[in-house]
């Protein structure tokens, strides 16, 4: 109303929070100046958060519980967005973002930002797990692309041994929120999870259970991940795998694009498929990716709303996707003969993000990745038995749930 | 000769202690020069092709020179503050003796020995309360209180070395306790005041836990904190992080290098004496 | 008489500070610890020592109880016997030893934080020096073996100067006589270390053992960035886990019961080592 | 010039009295030592008389007036310690100046008074340098010219010598009290070593146990000790003190260890007494003499003009001291006590009989 | 008993000479003292003795054996301190006993041995006490019970006496000549206290910028000082140096100070001399007489026994020591040089003529 007149008239400044994006700080800068330019009265600041997904959340956690005005504009983890509007600092985006839109959306971040009937942000980019191989070593001992975890298994170990110094599969098992989204598309890929179709916390079941202990196996049995994998996380197995030491390694799709630069020691060698599953299962791949929301204590809804819309809009995640590789979370876009042009290999991931779950939506996310991840750790480690991890997981979480009770 | 023999024994042992604090610091120096493509080849050990690189991308991909300045801030206020605060308090213990001053001695000692952990989320509502969040403001206070036992405790040890008579004579020759706080104490002590400030300032220069909380935007965010939060895309960018760090340890690199013998003195005053 | 009353105004700045910015926070922690209490959903409710019995029973925190335990009592140990060889052998006077103090005091004076990043690189499994050095391929800080030694040995590399520069301190204290002495009435080095040096330095090895255990007990930033507690939590200290479950989820209830442990061990030790000293 | 008068001070610290009732008068001008081993309330009793510290109980009067109640400045005195309590950070000059200063003097009187002073004790070349850059001697004078520059009623000095080696101990004496001499300035002075006290003072306070002992000028308290812990104290080497025997009382004979001695009739006696010899007091020879006794020299210490020797007859020991030069350990001597200087107590009280 | 021999002793710390060739034999069972002024070298002589430090060049002998390169344990040497060096963590018994723990005798051997000197040095009732429980002259003791227990061949003690007030210095000097007169064990005694060195010594070197100016009985340095250095160093207060001018050959006439007097004739002489006349050499009369001269009493101290009084003459200033008891500041007096008592040196080499 009267803030618009009054935006006309001078400009506001907004604050953008964001991750570190690939490409550097220019590609992102030159997609907000065109923004700036088609909103004069509109002036953004960009921020850049720290590194780690923890330390970003707990920044968002502590500015917003204590009612921080200092941000407008907030990027999120998928996982986040059901936590962030229980608690009442996100601005439900409805009305900018209605019901017909979120068709043309994929499934997967749409549920995750969505709270009680209410759309919380809009999907930026979107990710997904993915399996990466070596197409140069599978055609050297004609091997087929795995479609199983035994498959893969036995690939690995037929190519190791006939390789030398050459890791199995490698994948990301440090103790953090990475190692959730590997241990997740086991259990999926076996017919587990943690939240039943009632949806109950039920950690302790016997899908679970097989599945960590083949996680386990894969270092400790069959030696196709080497130790280190315990500490990997994402650039760990993109270095080694790039540097050509591994055969399968499962990562997000950024890593294709560095594979496929000049210089690199792996160009023109590297597949990617969808996830192997269990014997008579079906392959799933963790949901990953960013969602564009508004701080409830912004002092320019409005001016962040219109950001939001402006970088969530066909064009700019297009932009996106060509310039700097990330993968739109618009179906429509799949079907753009541009994108296709310049992205094949986003294109082609389609299939994967169709079929990428969420991890458990629940505003108790971030209490229970906490006893998620020391515990998994525990157990692909062999510290502790699988069936002792998930009991000891089903039961803190319980002890955490009991919050919604009263 | 057995003298000999001790005697190269003491070098060797001496050699060995040297390296093995220094190495990993020139490590980090070298680390800080390799491109980032050497990062992940390791004979040489030497950069091939040593660059400033990774300097650069630190000041200009970072507001880097604005957190050195919030620390160098931070740091200096608190020093500040926390001498002043301090030696006041030391040299009414010391020299004014007030009834229950080894009561207070002891309260203060006790409260050095709170871990910083217990007391930072009650710290947080209250700074949160008192909309001082994200202010270097807030870190000032707590860092100024959390130096203030050691600070206490030295310059009280300090002051007991100076005899009392300096205090007695400029009594007679017409002083109040605060004149002779600040035209005879004060200057005597300056070397003591000294070795005090340095380590507050290594003390505040260095702390992590507060800072990490109590700040959230380069509005106050302080180096460690920096370096500990350093972005990148899914992985550390070492080679910056160590630009990073040779940068941020230049300061005190050089006050250790300066001033050891005062270092020594101030860490020393309270365990050793008594 | 009249300067002993005057003597408290000099007091009361610090005593101010010190009382609303430690002694209450203190109080006001331990009220916290009997709730539970959630600051991002605005949860709080008296919960008295629910908290407490859940602590007994919580498996990450006794782990987080047992790995602080072991750091403090391994570096502790490892400090203090470095820390004497090293200042017994820098004890003597030699051309340069200003130059050596200052590069041995170099590890104390660094930001924990630096410190701990280097460290991490240089652990690094692939591309980390100690591998390539020793010429093996140690995963340190991924191996719930490696990970808390590898943390302990950090730690010592960090603070064994400052160890070692009080004990030199302590031992400077000792007048020369007492070992020209002894020379004279016949004792050998060893004889004279295990019976005039050391009982002579019991007093600050005591001291020095009461700073380093309590700063020990309650080590934050240095695992916290070296490791972030993990892998599988076997180098999470009691700090740490508290830390975490203050901040990451605002738990503020849980976390100040963890916080309040913390500070109660500290008192033990504490009382434990005056109790030593002023024997 | 400033009378100075003390009516019954007591001082206790912490529920220990120090100082157990003290009344004394020092006249104008008068140069008046305390005088007393360590810790026996000295500095406590001049630090009363300063205002550092409050008595317990008892007043003090500068010229019949009241001053109990005043703080140090308001008295006008000026201390001299035994530390010098130079200001080290501050030059020579400074140092001197520091009174003055704290007066808000104007700069042209402090730089007038301070070139006085500093010519009267002889720094004129040292008045740029810092405290450190000064020997012993010269850190004396610098204190003493900061009390000088005051022109205080009262000088204070709380064994301002004893932190120098014995020769220049000798000559600060001599300047000291030839200071003393031009100023006039009523002195108190505070010291545990009696040779300075009898040096220096017009009248001498033994104290012990935080009371008086005697009080009186240096040489009457040699002569006349009121008792035997004065005896010992002053004199050096001290006092011999051995047990007597009354054995006749008209003409009195006293035995003292088996010597019969007759002694003058205006004496007082009791049956059993001590009795005490100073070293100087006794005649020795080294050959025979009728009324001489014979002994032995245990240890002999040759100290250039003269000796001191210990000597041993019928069992007991005797420390003599003897211009004789041809004194050795083990030679056979013959001595004779004069019987004007011997000094005999009470055994109970130890008072002067 | 043990003879000790130096020759030509040099030691040099970072290049500075501290010892400038020292060459010394103390006979068996002597008491030796080396005496001289703060920082000449006696405690690093002393150590090197004790083989605490090497020599930078020269040979040490005990009894004709060279020891030069034999660790101190091995000396068989024993050393008391100044700061009696007791092992604050161990009970007077075990301060006694550790030389002979660290021998590893048998505990009974140990607990006799330990009684014994315990008895000797007086200190059966402190054997249970820690030092910081005792008093300085009982320290003292427990440092020389600890270095007697040994029966070492050669004791050696640096300022031992130093740190104690001085009465108990005088006491402790006695029991200490006692001690050695039982023992008979080789001594060698460090001091700057001259009148320690006299006292106690057999013979004295004194020790000057690293070197021996005298050595000899400290009765001969007191007569006959070798150089100015040694003429002042010796005797308190220390003697009066003024300028002398030859007036007349023969017979031997020299003129100090306007004072005309006759010497012996069988002295060697030059033109300008200093003369040295001891404060005790000086004849005081208050009464005129014809072959005195008049003075001005500038000031007196009243010491008991005598009086050291300062005196002006025509402009120039005497200390006199004087038994006369009436002299008072002020005052006029009449002295008089006694001639065999002047010592004259060579202005330009110091020496002694
Ligand atoms: N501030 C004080 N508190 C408690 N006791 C004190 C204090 N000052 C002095 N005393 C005690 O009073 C006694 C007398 O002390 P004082 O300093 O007057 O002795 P002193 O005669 O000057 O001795 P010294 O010759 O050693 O200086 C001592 O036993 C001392 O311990
Ligand atoms: N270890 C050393 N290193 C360097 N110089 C030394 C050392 N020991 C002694 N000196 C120097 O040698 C000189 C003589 O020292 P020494 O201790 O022998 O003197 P001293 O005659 O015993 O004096 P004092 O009476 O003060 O004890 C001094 O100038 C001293 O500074
Ligand atoms: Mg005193
Ligand atoms: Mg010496």
């Amino acid at each position: 109303q009267t803030e618009k007149r009054e935006a006309t008239e001078e400009t506001v400044t907004i604050v953008f929070k964001h991750g570190k994006l690939a490409g550097g700080p220019e590609a992102l800068r030159a997609i907000l100046a065109r923004f700036e330019a088609e909103n004069p009265d509109i002036k953004v600041k960009d921020e850049v958060l720290p590194a780690s997904t923890d330390e970003q959340h707990q920044f968002y956690v502590i500015n917003l519980e204590a009612g921080s005005p200092e941000f407008d504009v907030l990027s999120m983890d998928v996982i986040w967005v059901e936590e962030f509007a229980r608690a009442g600092w996100l601005r439900p985006l409805d009305g900018i973002f209605p019901p017909e839109e979120r068709e043309d959306f994929f499934a997967g971040p749409i549920s995750a930002v969505t709270y009680q009937g209410s759309v919380y942000a809009i999907p930026w980019y979107i990710d997904a797990g993915l399996l990466y191989y070596r197409k140069d070593l599978l055609e050297k001992y004609s091997m087929p692309v795995p479609r199983t975890w035994q498959e893969l298994v036995s690939t690995a170990k037929l190519i190791m041994e006939k390789e030398k110094d050459i890791y199995g599969f490698i994948w990301q098992g440090k103790q953090y929120e990475g190692l959730v989204c590997n241990v997740m598309e086991y259990m999926w890929s076996r017919g587990g999870g943690l939240i039943d179709e009632d949806g109950r916390f039920n950690a302790l079941k016997k899908e679970n259970i097989e599945a960590l202990q083949f996680i386990y196996d894969l270092i400790h049995t069959y030696r196709v991940s080497p130790p280190l994998v315990t500490t990997a996380m994402e650039e760990t197995t993109r270095h080694i795998f790039g540097s050509g030491r591994a055969i399968f390694m499962r990562n997000w799709p950024y890593a294709w694009k560095i594979f496929e630069r000049e210089g690199s020691a792996v160009k023109g060698k590297v597949g990617v498929t969808v996830l192997p599953a269990f014997e008579g299962y079906s392959s799933a791949a963790t949901l990953g990716g960013w969602q564009l929301g508004v701080n409830r204590y912004s002092p320019h809804p409005e001016a962040a709303e219109r950001l939001v819309r402006y970088l969530t809009s066909y064009e700019v995640q297009k932009e996106m996707s060509i310039k700097m590789g990330y993968r739109p979370p618009r179906r429509s876009l799949y079907e753009d003969e541009e994108l296709r042009r310049a992205q094949p290999f986003i294109v082609e991931l389609y299939p994967v993000f169709e079929r990428a779950r969420p991890r458990p939506e629940t505003p108790y996310y971030m209490m229970i990745t906490q006893v998620l991840q020391p515990e998994f750790s525990a157990a692909i480690t062999g510290l502790k038995s699988p069936e002792e991890a998930l009991r000891s997981i089903q039961r803190q979480v319980e002890y955490i749930l009991k919050l919604e009770e009263r | 000769m057995s003298r000999t023999l001790k005697k190269a024994l003491n070098w060797l042992v001496l050699c060995v202690v040297v390296l093995w604090s220094v190495a990993p610091f020139v490590w980090q120096i070298i680390t800080s020069f390799k491109p980032s493509a050497e990062l992940a080849t390791l004979p040489p050990l030497l950069p091939a092709s040593p660059t400033l690189d990774n300097y650069i991308s630190v000041f200009s991909d970072r507001p880097f020179g604005r957190i050195i300045l919030n620390s160098l801030v931070v740091a200096s206020l608190t020093t500040v503050l926390s001498i002043l605060v301090g030696s006041l308090a030391a040299f009414g213990l010391a020299v004014l003796k007030p009834r229950g001053g080894y009561l207070f001695l002891g309260f203060v000692l006790t409260v050095s020995m709170f871990p910083p952990i217990s007391t930072v989320s009650p710290l947080y509502i209250i700074i949160r309360e008192l909309g001082l969040r994200d202010t270097v403001l807030a870190l000032i206070i707590t860092y100024t209180t959390f130096s203030l036992p050691l600070t206490i405790w030295i310059l009280t040890n300090f002051f007991r070395s100076i005899p009392r008579e300096l205090y007695l004579s400029a009594r007679v020759d017409g002083c109040t306790s605060f004149q002779i706080f600040y035209r005879i104490f004060l200057p005597v002590a300056a070397p003591g005041l000294f070795a005090t400030a340095i380590l507050v300032f290594i003390f505040a220069w260095n702390e992590f836990l507060f800072a990490l909380t109590f700040t959230s935007t380069v509005r106050a965010r302080t180096v460690p904190v920096e370096i500990a939060l350093f972005p990148g895309v899914h992985e550390m960018p070492w080679a910056e992080i160590a630009a990073a760090s040779v940068i941020v340890t230049v300061p005190v690199v050089l006050l250790v290098f300066l001033f050891q013998r005062r270092i020594i003195e101030g860490l020393t005053a309270g365990a050793v004496k008594r | 008489m009249k300067d002993r009353r005057e003597g408290y105004r000099f007091l009361l700045p610090a005593a101010v500070v010190l009382l609303f910015v430690t002694v209450y926070p203190l109080f006001y922690v331990f009220w916290l610890s009997l709730h539970r209490r959630h600051l991002i959903f605005d949860i709080s409710r008296f919960s008295g020592l629910e908290n407490y019995a859940f602590l007994l029973q919580d498996e990450r925190f006794l782990r987080a109880l047992w790995n602080t335990v072991y750091f403090t009592v391994l570096s502790v140990g490892l400090e203090l016997v470095l820390g004497m060889v090293v200042a017994l052998s820098l004890q003597r006077a030699f051309s340069g030893r200003g130059i050596v103090r200052a590069l041995v005091l170099l590890p104390w004076a660094l930001p924990t934080v630096v410190s701990a990043r280097m460290w991490e690189w240089m652990y690094n499994t692939d591309f980390g020096i100690i591998n390539y050095l020793l010429g093996v391929d140690v995963n340190w800080l991924g191996s719930p073996f490696w990970a808390l030694n590898a943390a302990v040995l950090m730690d010592v590399w960090k603070t064994t100067p400052f160890v070692a520069l009080i004990l030199m301190a302590g031992l400077q204290v000792i007048p020369r006589e007492l070992y020209r002495s002894a020379m004279v009435d016949g004792a050998g080095s060893l004889y004279i270390f295990w019976r005039i040096t050391l009982p002579l330095l019991k007093p600050v090895i005591l001291v020095v053992l009461l700073f380093r255990t309590i700063d020990a007990f309650r080590v934050f930033d240095a695992i916290y960035v070296l490791t972030g507690g993990g892998p599988a939590n076997t180098t999470e200290t009691l700090s740490i886990y508290a830390y975490k479950v203050l901040f990451q989820t605002l738990q503020f209830g849980y976390g100040s019961t963890i916080a309040m442990v913390v500070f109660l061990c500290v008192g033990f030790i504490s009382v434990f080592y005056v109790r030593l000293l002023s024997r | 010039m400033t009378k100075v008068e003390l009516k019954g001070i007591r001082k206790s610290f912490d529920g220990t009295e120090v100082i157990k009732g003290v009344d004394l008068l020092i006249e104008k001008g008068e140069f008046f030592t305390f005088l007393g081993p360590s810790g026996c309330g000295k500095s406590t009793l001049l630090n009363i008389v300063a205002g550092l510290e409050e008595p317990t109980t008892g007043r003090i009067y500068f010229d019949d007036r009241d001053v109990t109640d005043l703080p140090p400045p308001q008295r006008d005195v000026a201390m001299v310690f035994q530390s010098y309590a130079l200001y080290p950070h501050m030059s020579v000059f400074e140092n001197i100046a520091f009174p003055l200063r704290v007066r808000k003097e104007s700069h042209h009187v402090v730089e007038e008074e301070v070139r006085k002073v500093a010519a009267l004790v002889g720094l004129e070349r040292h008045l740029a340098k810092r405290p450190s850059q000064l020997s012993g001697g010269e850190r004396q004078r610098v204190a003493l010219g900061r009390a000088i520059v005051r022109r205080p009623r009262v000088f204070l000095m709380d064994e301002p010598l004893s932190n120098l080696d014995a020769r220049l101990r000798i000559t600060m004496r001599t300047e000291l009290k030839r200071l003393h001499r031009e100023l006039s300035i009523t002195t108190i002075y505070v010291t545990h070593d009696q040779e300075e006290a009898m040096s220096l003072s017009d009248r001498v306070a033994v104290f012990h146990g935080g009371r008086i002992q005697q009080c009186g000028p240096a040489i009457e308290l040699y002569r006349r000790p009121a008792n035997l812990f004065v005896a010992r104290f002053i004199g050096s080497p001290p006092m011999n003190v051995m047990e007597a025997r009354l054995v006749s009382r008209m003409p009195p004979v006293v035995d003292v260890k088996g010597i019969r001695v007759e002694l003058a009739r205006d004496r007082e006696f009791k049956d059993r007494m001590l009795a005490g010899i100073r070293p100087e007091d006794v005649e020795l020879s080294s050959t025979p003499s009728p009324s001489m006794v014979e002994a032995v020299v245990d240890v002999a210490e040759p100290l250039g003009v003269y000796q001191l020797v210990e000597i041993v007859y019928n069992g007991s020991r005797l420390m003599v001291r003897t211009e004789l030069e041809d004194i050795r350990a083990g030679q056979r001597v013959y001595f004779k006590l004069i019987p004007e200087r011997i000094h005999l107590f009470d055994p109970q009280t130890e008072r002067r009989l």
